[in-house]
């Protein structure tokens, strides 16, 4: 198995002091999985499941209140296992962008506003790339635009003058500045208009096929997990539970919320109106016990409300965390 | 990193330059140099001595050291001091011409002689020039004026006038002799700076902050040919700093840094720098410190004009409602001389009018209507003051010589039932809540107009007043304005804290100077502003003051001595009778001197000269000041 | 009040509320004091601390503790008006301009431009001088309150002009609502959280420039607010005298006050950032 | 050419009558105050003990309201002082008769511009920079510490912290002068003058940013909280940008721009913090003048430095309506 991340039983909690009170947000509650190289692996799940920390904790992007309790996440630079949350802070830096990279969720405001674009590429590339002169990296950085299919005049403009799809598409264009090794796209297409978000993801393929790197996506939004990713996994409430291939989670989804978040997909000519999972998410702060989904689960038994479904292997590439199909 | 290099040299310079620099101007030595603090505060316009033309800030050197007038007035010693003149003025039979004569020898400070010429060029420019201050008296009394040789001048007066030298009398300014040769070559003596400004003085400008705080003498080399070094020798300090200071911290800490060596603080002020310095010294080396001998008398002025204050039993009534012993605890913390009457308990006017009025004093009788009567002095009041001073913890002395010298000679009974009796007698009555209602069943108020300065005389008056007469049931507040001066120039005021009566001349027996203000032709309606503030305001007037005054002008206060004094004595009568304004106690200064570097200062123990560094006689102290070589 | 109950969560918020019901009991006791604060030599002068006058006694003879009652409590109404009529003012000016727009918008902001250029303190101290004896603690929070608008007004109006560019003003107004609803329903909660803060920062300004008014001598003396009481104690030399108490007093219950003023406005400000919200969302 | 008819122009109108409503206001209200500056300076004299006879003062009043151009209607007073602005000419002081306002301005502003204009740069300065450091860092104790002592040091009232300094550093380390700066019309500019300088104003200074500065760091600290947690700035981290340029360039940069708009409009906000540390150091300024000048009922005064602390303010707050967009791209022009 060729793996470029690696997720170890990861419990990544928000600690919050409340007036003398402790409270914990289990927002990732023992996560396994790897993420092999060259792949596009999708991670799927309603907002407020922790896929967006998961993102976080993989990228060792961990401030508080954010404090990992359990866990690790290996990155695999040069064929070593690194783990990631030990690096030096300076090691780390170094890491960032050249073998891990993020895609932010919604580049609305991901740039400086007050300054041109084209400071914004070269205050990254300067803290990665040294001995070079300003020009030789701004002529990098047009090179990469170009090969990208975008225009380097963008570089002499302003954030807040492009429009939203180009500015996703520069957002792109500026984590993948220097070749990463994974990619790590949030919800790298809401707030998009249609047009805009295909524009996007064929960018996002591209730049798969181009780089030969691996995507991780996060996106609440089943469509484009069936449109680019090769593997998914289902998040609920702070742990997996459905992970396998796109084409087999989609042909036969095994799990009662996956079927959820599949039918709640707009089909070509379905004129029915949409059914989704009743209910909304629990708080993350006072889970319900048992399987968390089962106060909105239809085919709730009372195993479910007694004990959590461990992640159990079905086939070689597809596993799924519940009771109903135990045995 | 470059930032804390860049501070640390900054603030290492800062430390070795205040090593390396002492705080005067190059070349001043400090061991030579007396520095004096200026009573007006910063001086308004720096570049400009020329005083005959108006306000110039005159205590910033100019009338103490730069000029010297024809005569002045030393309230201390109870003398005047002939200056330029050689001697007394000299009066005709009738009063209509005076002759001066001047001192032979004595030079400006270009080197020019000063002769009869300066003298009649003054005179006569005054009656000329109309936009000179002095020009009113002149032009009013001169009639031509004269020189008979080289040393003597004869004014010919329009009309009788047994002070007309008065004029050029110092007692913080007076009409002062102008060098003809510096003016005669000025176009427009109003617009003239007189930069860099001539006198007779012992002293000449050296250099001044063009910022106005400070200004700097030197000693002339010819001191001996001005009349203070004829007088009373060389004048010691080779220079003289006169230095104003904005807040009174600033003024303490400087005189503890032995940066200052005379100072005027507040009461306050004088308690911090004995408490803190060893080589401080205040006028009296004992409690209560400050000089109780200033020719200035505090208190509560009314405005004789103005309902209910226009009766002279209210007026009475308000002050037999003061506690004075609690009053003086309130106001100065029973540091000062009380005065029952309107003059300040300087030496020469104790002996000359309070003694002889005592008996007066204790047999005066206020009638309370329906035959009842009331003696509202009260000779005990000094002995009381003390009492409650020793109970404050102060060292108060026991001699009852020294308590009378100390707190006074008497006030007023605190008679709060005879004021009730007045106040009802004329139609007041206290309401059901027990406060005080005008005859037209109004609630009585008493808006005191104030000083804002809190440590001053006025608002300590203002206050202790305010204080006696709410514990009297009268419903008073205080109000501090900067309008204040205004407010009391044009009468639009009930009750002040102006002083109470125009400051006599502290020497002599002459006391037309207190009571002129009162004279019935400047009685002048509210809204107009009158001449004079301190007692003036008080727009009151009596027929039998203005006769008094009609023979006072044509006495002679030098040789009429006894009738003088006796006019004064009936003067100060009528002014008992009548109340138009409350004396409290004489203006106290809280003078505090460092011995560091100079000593013999003229304290209360050895009061050879008036203490004060404003004053004009300055001049006269500086020779007897003994160096401290340091 | 959610708002409020989010807000307490934060023990700046918290500790500074308790400070202000702190400073507001001891000038609620003031109404309990033995002695009249106007007044002089209630009790012997000059003493420091001790039980029975436990924070010592002043050159004039008054108990400190409890003329600073009165200080506190006479500071406190003198500051509220300054700080609610001025809030009057700056809300509707800020309201209309930023609602009306145009001519509106530029007149009134016109003057309050006008009013924040001129040299304020210069106005301060003339109108201080005409109304003299009229300085009483109302006026004098009125004249503060008079000058005190202008800035705020303008922070009001920027936040009124970017609720006007959302949607729910485009789609409360198709759906037929009127203005006034609008502005009720809509303005006025979104608006509450920055208004409070205002009137904190504002009320704060007050304090501190009823004390420079004191310090001038501009303001009615005898009446005892925390600018009067640091007046007679500076000018009766209270700090070089080593008269501690009698300054120390009104000084640290002029800090208090406004670390608790300060504490309150800047977890207020931390509430209104929409993200340090979503984080407090989250711990529900 | 919009830009010129749609706000260069109403904007233009706007500063002018701004201008014209701050004079107007100015020379009315202290009219209405019943100050008599005539009355005030006769007043100085009598108070400090001075003689002045009573028909001399009688006939100084009446001179004197001559010299001051006092007679006349309000009307008439409002035209020629117009006239008088024109021309640049605000006549003599009253109170410090004859000296001309024009004189005073001329001594009095360098020390202004030398103490306040420099000090509330500095505050500005290094209120915003600590405090957008400590916003930064607002999670080290340091941070804390500094913001803890800041919020107890920024309420305390000028005169008191001014004399505090004094008591410390003029009298139990007396490193700094006590006030009266000793340069006079025959110092020497050398580098001992400068020295001089340096060191008499550096208390006053020393006030007059750490409670300038305190506010300003106060309010920087809070923006910097805020702009820390935009977007932009955790992106620039993730991206491992090299945290000096994400605090300087990313953080300080876009916290600055609110608080720039605030340091033109504080310009007119600071007469009584000046004029109290004028008043403990006996610093010679502005603050100081126009005090006396308001309680002496000097309007000539009073008009020449209101009219120089309107026009000042108002055109800064002009220039930076107009050079705004360039700080912040964001911003075009209505």
């Amino acid at each position: 198995m060729d793996a470029i991340i690696t997720v170890e039983n990861l419990q990544a909690f928000y600690v919050l002091e409340v007036m003398g009170e402790r409270k914990v947000i289990k927002a990732v509650n023992g996560v396994d999985f790897a993420v092999l190289r060259d792949e596009v692996y999708g991670i799927a799940g309603e907002s407020g499941c922790g896929k967006t920390t998961l993102l976080k904790a993989i990228f060792a992007a961990l401030e508080p209140p954010l404090r990992i309790f359990e866990g690790k996440v290996y990155y695999y630079p040069n064929g070593e296992r690194v783990d990631a949350f030990s690096l030096a802070g300076e090691a780390r830096r170094k890491l960032r962008w050249t073998y891990i990279s993020y895609i932010p969720q919604g580049s609305m405001s991901v740039f400086n506003p007050v300054k041109r674009l084209r400071i914004t590429f070269l205050d990254f590339l300067k803290s990665h790339v040294g001995g070079k002169r300003e020009e030789e990296l701004l002529t990098l950085a047009r090179e990469h635009l170009v090969r990208l299919g975008l225009t380097p005049q963008v570089l002499n403009g302003y954030p807040h003058q492009l429009s939203g799809g180009m500015r996703q598409r520069v957002a792109i264009a500026l984590a993948t500045l220097l070749k990463p090794r994974v990619i790590l796209a949030d919800e790298p297409t809401t707030a998009l208009d249609v047009v805009a978000q295909r524009a996007v993801l064929q960018l996002l393929r591209d730049v798969q096929k181009e780089f030969r790197s691996t995507i991780i996506v996060v996106t609440h939004d089943m469509g484009i997990h069936a449109q680019i990713t090769d593997r998914m996994a289902i998040m609920y409430a702070g742990r997996i539970v459905e992970e396998g291939l796109t084409k087999d989670i989609f042909a036969r989804p095994l799990h009662p919320y996956t079927r959820y978040l599949i039918q709640s997909l707009p089909k070509v000519g379905d004129k029915n109106t949409k059914e989704s999972a009743p209910g909304s998410p629990p708080s993350l702060l006072y889970l319900p016990p048992g399987c968390s989904f089962h106060p909105r689960c239809s085919e709730v038994m009372e195993h479910c409300v007694q004990e959590i479904p461990p992640l159990k292997k079905i086939n070689e590439s597809h596993w799924v965390a519940c009771w109903m199909r135990e045995g | 990193m470059n930032m804390k290099w860049f501070w640390a040299i900054v603030i290492g310079c800062l430390f070795i330059s205040g090593v390396a620099f002492a705080q005067l101007p190059a070349g001043i030595p400090r061991e030579e140099t007396l520095i004096a603090d200026q009573l007006s505060g910063r001086v308004g316009t720096p570049g400009n001595f020329n005083l005959w033309a108006g306000w110039r800030w005159q205590d910033r050197g100019i009338q103490q050291l730069l000029l010297e007038p024809l005569w002045t007035v030393d309230y201390a010693t109870g003398e005047i001091i002939p200056g330029l003149a050689s001697g007394m003025p000299e009066y005709n039979e009738d009063f209509t011409q005076m002759t001066i004569r001047l001192r032979q020898g004595v030079y400006w400070s270009d080197g020019v002689p000063l002769t009869a010429d300066d003298v009649v060029y003054t005179i006569d420019l005054h009656v000329r020039n109309a936009e000179l201050p002095y020009h009113g008296p002149m032009a009013e009394f001169v009639e031509k004026v004269e020189k008979i040789d080289d040393y003597t001048v004869s004014v010919h007066l329009k009309r009788a006038n047994s002070r007309f030298h008065s004029h050029f009398l110092d007692r913080w300014g007076c009409l002062r002799i102008m060098p003809k040769h510096v003016f005669e070559k000025v176009d427009n003596p109003i617009t003239y700076e007189f930069n860099p400004p001539v006198g007779c003085g012992p002293y000449v400008l050296y250099d001044y902050d063009p910022a106005g705080f400070w200004t700097l003498w030197e000693r002339r080399e010819d001191w001996d040919r001005t009349p203070t070094g004829m007088l009373y020798g060389k004048p010691q300090p080779k220079y003289v700093i006169i230095q104003g200071f904005e807040s009174e911290e600033a003024r303490i800490l400087a005189q503890l840094r032995h940066e200052l060596d005379m100072a005027q603080h507040t009461p306050e002020g004088l308690k911090v720098v004995l408490e803190k310095s060893d080589t401080v010294r205040a006028w009296r080396r004992e409690w209560p410190w400050v000089v109780n001998i200033d020719p200035c008398i505090t208190g509560i002025m009314f405005n004789n004009l103005v309902e209910p204050y226009n009766n002279r039993e209210v007026r009475w009534a308000l002050t037999l409602a003061i506690d004075i012993v609690e009053y003086m605890a309130i106001a100065f913390d029973s540091m000062a001389p009380v005065s029952p009457i309107h003059l300040p308990p300087v030496p020469a006017y104790k002996e000359a009018f309070f003694t002889p009025l005592e008996e007066w004093l204790k047999g005066f009788t206020l009638d309370l209507g329906n035959g009842e009567t009331f003696q509202p002095y009260d000779p005990e009041v000094p002995f009381k003051i003390a009492e409650s001073a020793k109970k404050r913890g102060y060292p108060v002395p026991e001699d009852p010589a020294m308590i009378r010298d100390l707190f006074g000679m008497g006030w007023w009974k605190y008679a709060p039932e005879v004021a009730e009796k007045l106040l009802k007698k004329n139609g007041f009555s206290r309401g059901e809540d027990g406060k005080w209602r005008l005859p037209d069943g109004s609630p009585w108020k008493i808006d005191i107009v104030a000083d804002v300065n809190v440590a001053s005389h006025p608002l300590r008056n203002a206050t202790a007043a305010a204080e006696q007469w709410r514990k009297f049931g009268i419903e008073v507040t205080v109000s501090p304005t900067e309008a204040r001066e205004t407010m009391i120039l044009k009468g639009e005021f009930a009750v002040c804290d102006q002083w109470p009566a125009a400051e006599p001349w502290g020497a002599g027996v002459d006391l037309s100077r207190t009571f002129d203000p009162w004279h019935s032709r400047l009685l002048t309606p509210i809204g107009k502003s009158v001449a004079l503030g301190p007692g003036g305001a008080a727009r009151w007037c009596d027929p039998r003051l203005d006769q008094i005054i009609g023979e006072m002008e044509v006495t002679d206060p030098f040789t009429a001595v006894e009738r003088t004094k006796q006019l004064g004595i009936e003067a100060l009568k009528i002014l008992i009778q009548e109340m138009p304004t409350i004396p409290t106690y004489g203006y106290c200064g809280a003078v505090a001197w460092d011995e560091y570097y100079w000593t013999n200062w003229p304290g209360a123990e050895n009061p050879y000269t008036q203490p004060y560094q404003h004053w004009p006689n300055l001049k006269y102290m500086l020779p007897f000041l003994k160096s401290q070589k340091k | 009040m959610e708002a409020l109950r989010e807000l307490f969560r934060d023990y700046r918020f918290a500790v500074g509320f308790v400070f202000l019901v702190l400073l507001a009991a001891l000038a609620f006791l003031s109404f309990f004091s033995p002695y009249d604060p106007v007044r002089w030599l209630q009790v012997p002068r000059d003493e420091p601390p001790s039980w029975k006058h436990i924070l010592g006694t002043n050159a004039k003879g008054q108990d400190v503790f409890w003329e600073a009652t009165f200080a506190i409590r006479n500071s406190l109404v003198v500051a509220l008006i300054a700080g609610l009529v001025s809030r009057v003012v700056a809300v509707l000016v800020g309201f209309l301009a930023g609602y009306k727009g145009g001519v509106v918008d530029r007149v009134l902001m016109g003057v309050a431009d006008g009013l924040l250029v001129i040299p304020l303190f210069l106005i301060l101290v003339l109108v201080a001088m005409l109304l003299r004896e009229a300085m009483t603690i109302v006026n004098t929070g009125l004249l503060l309150a008079f000058f005190g608008w202008a800035w705020d007004a303008r922070t009001i109006r920027a936040q009124i002009l970017s609720l006007r560019e959302r949607e729910f003003t485009q789609t409360s107004l198709l759906s037929g609502n009127s203005t006034l609803s609008l502005v009720s329903k809509e303005y006025v909660p979104f608006t509450i959280p920055l208004i409070f803060s205002t009137l904190i920062s504002n009320i704060a300004w007050a304090i501190g420039m009823e004390i420079v008014l004191a310090i001038l001598g501009l303001v009615r003396l005898e009446i005892p607010t925390l600018g009067t009481m640091l007046q007679w104690a500076i000018t009766r030399q209270a700090m070089l005298l080593g008269h501690w108490w009698w300054i120390a007093t009104p000084l640290a219950l002029t800090v208090i006050l406004l670390v608790a003023l300060y504490w309150l406005s800047v977890s207020v400000s931390e509430y209104l950032d929409p993200r340090m919200r979503i984080q407090r969302i989250g711990a529900r | 050419m919009r830009f010129v008819r749609d706000y260069l122009i109403p904007r233009l109108v706007q500063y002018v009558l701004v201008i014209f409503f701050g004079i107007t206001a100015v020379f009315l209200i202290p009219r209405f105050t019943g100050q008599d500056p005539v009355l005030e300076i006769i007043a100085q004299i009598q108070t400090q003990g001075g003689s002045l006879d009573p028909i001399a003062v009688r006939k100084l009043t009446e001179t004197l309201q001559e010299l001051y151009g006092l007679r006349g209607t309000l009307w008439e007073q409002y035209v020629n002082m117009w006239r008088r602005v024109f021309h640049l000419d605000f006549g003599p002081s009253l109170f410090q008769f004859p000296t001309p306002v024009s004189e005073l301005l001329r001594i009095y502003l360098p020390w202004t511009i030398g103490l306040f204009a420099t000090s509330t740069l500095l505050a500005w300065l290094l209120g915003n920079v600590l405090g957008g450091i400590a916003g930064y860092f607002s999670s080290q104790s340091w941070s804390k510490i500094l913001d803890a002592v800041i919020m107890v040091i920024r309420p305390v009232p000028h005169y008191i912290f001014g004399v505090l300094l004094l008591i410390l550093f003029a009298y139990v380390w007396a490193l700094f002068p006590a006030g009266g700066l000793m340069l006079g019309r025959r110092t020497v500019v050398d580098l001992r003058f400068v020295m001089i300088i340096l060191r008499y104003s550096f208390l006053p200074a020393l006030t007059l940013v750490v409670l300038g500065g305190a506010g300003w760091f106060q309010q920087m600290k809070l923006l910097v909280q805020n702009v820390r947690r935009e977007d932009f700035v955790q992106y620039a981290q993730a991206g491992g940008v090299k945290e000096r340029v994400i605090i300087s360039r990313y953080v300080m940069r876009n916290a600055m721009l609110p608080q720039i708009t605030q340091l033109a409009l504080v310009l007119g906000q600071v007469f009584s913090g000046v004029l109290m540390v004028e008043m403990v150091f006996s610093y010679p300024g502005m603050g100081l003048l126009l005090y006396r000048a308001v309680t002496r009922g000097d309007y000539n005064l009073v008009m020449g430095i209101a009219i120089l602390s309107i026009f000042t303010i108002t055109t800064a707050v002009l220039l930076l309506d107009l050079l705004y967009p360039l700080l912040d791209p964001r911003i075009r022009h209505r």
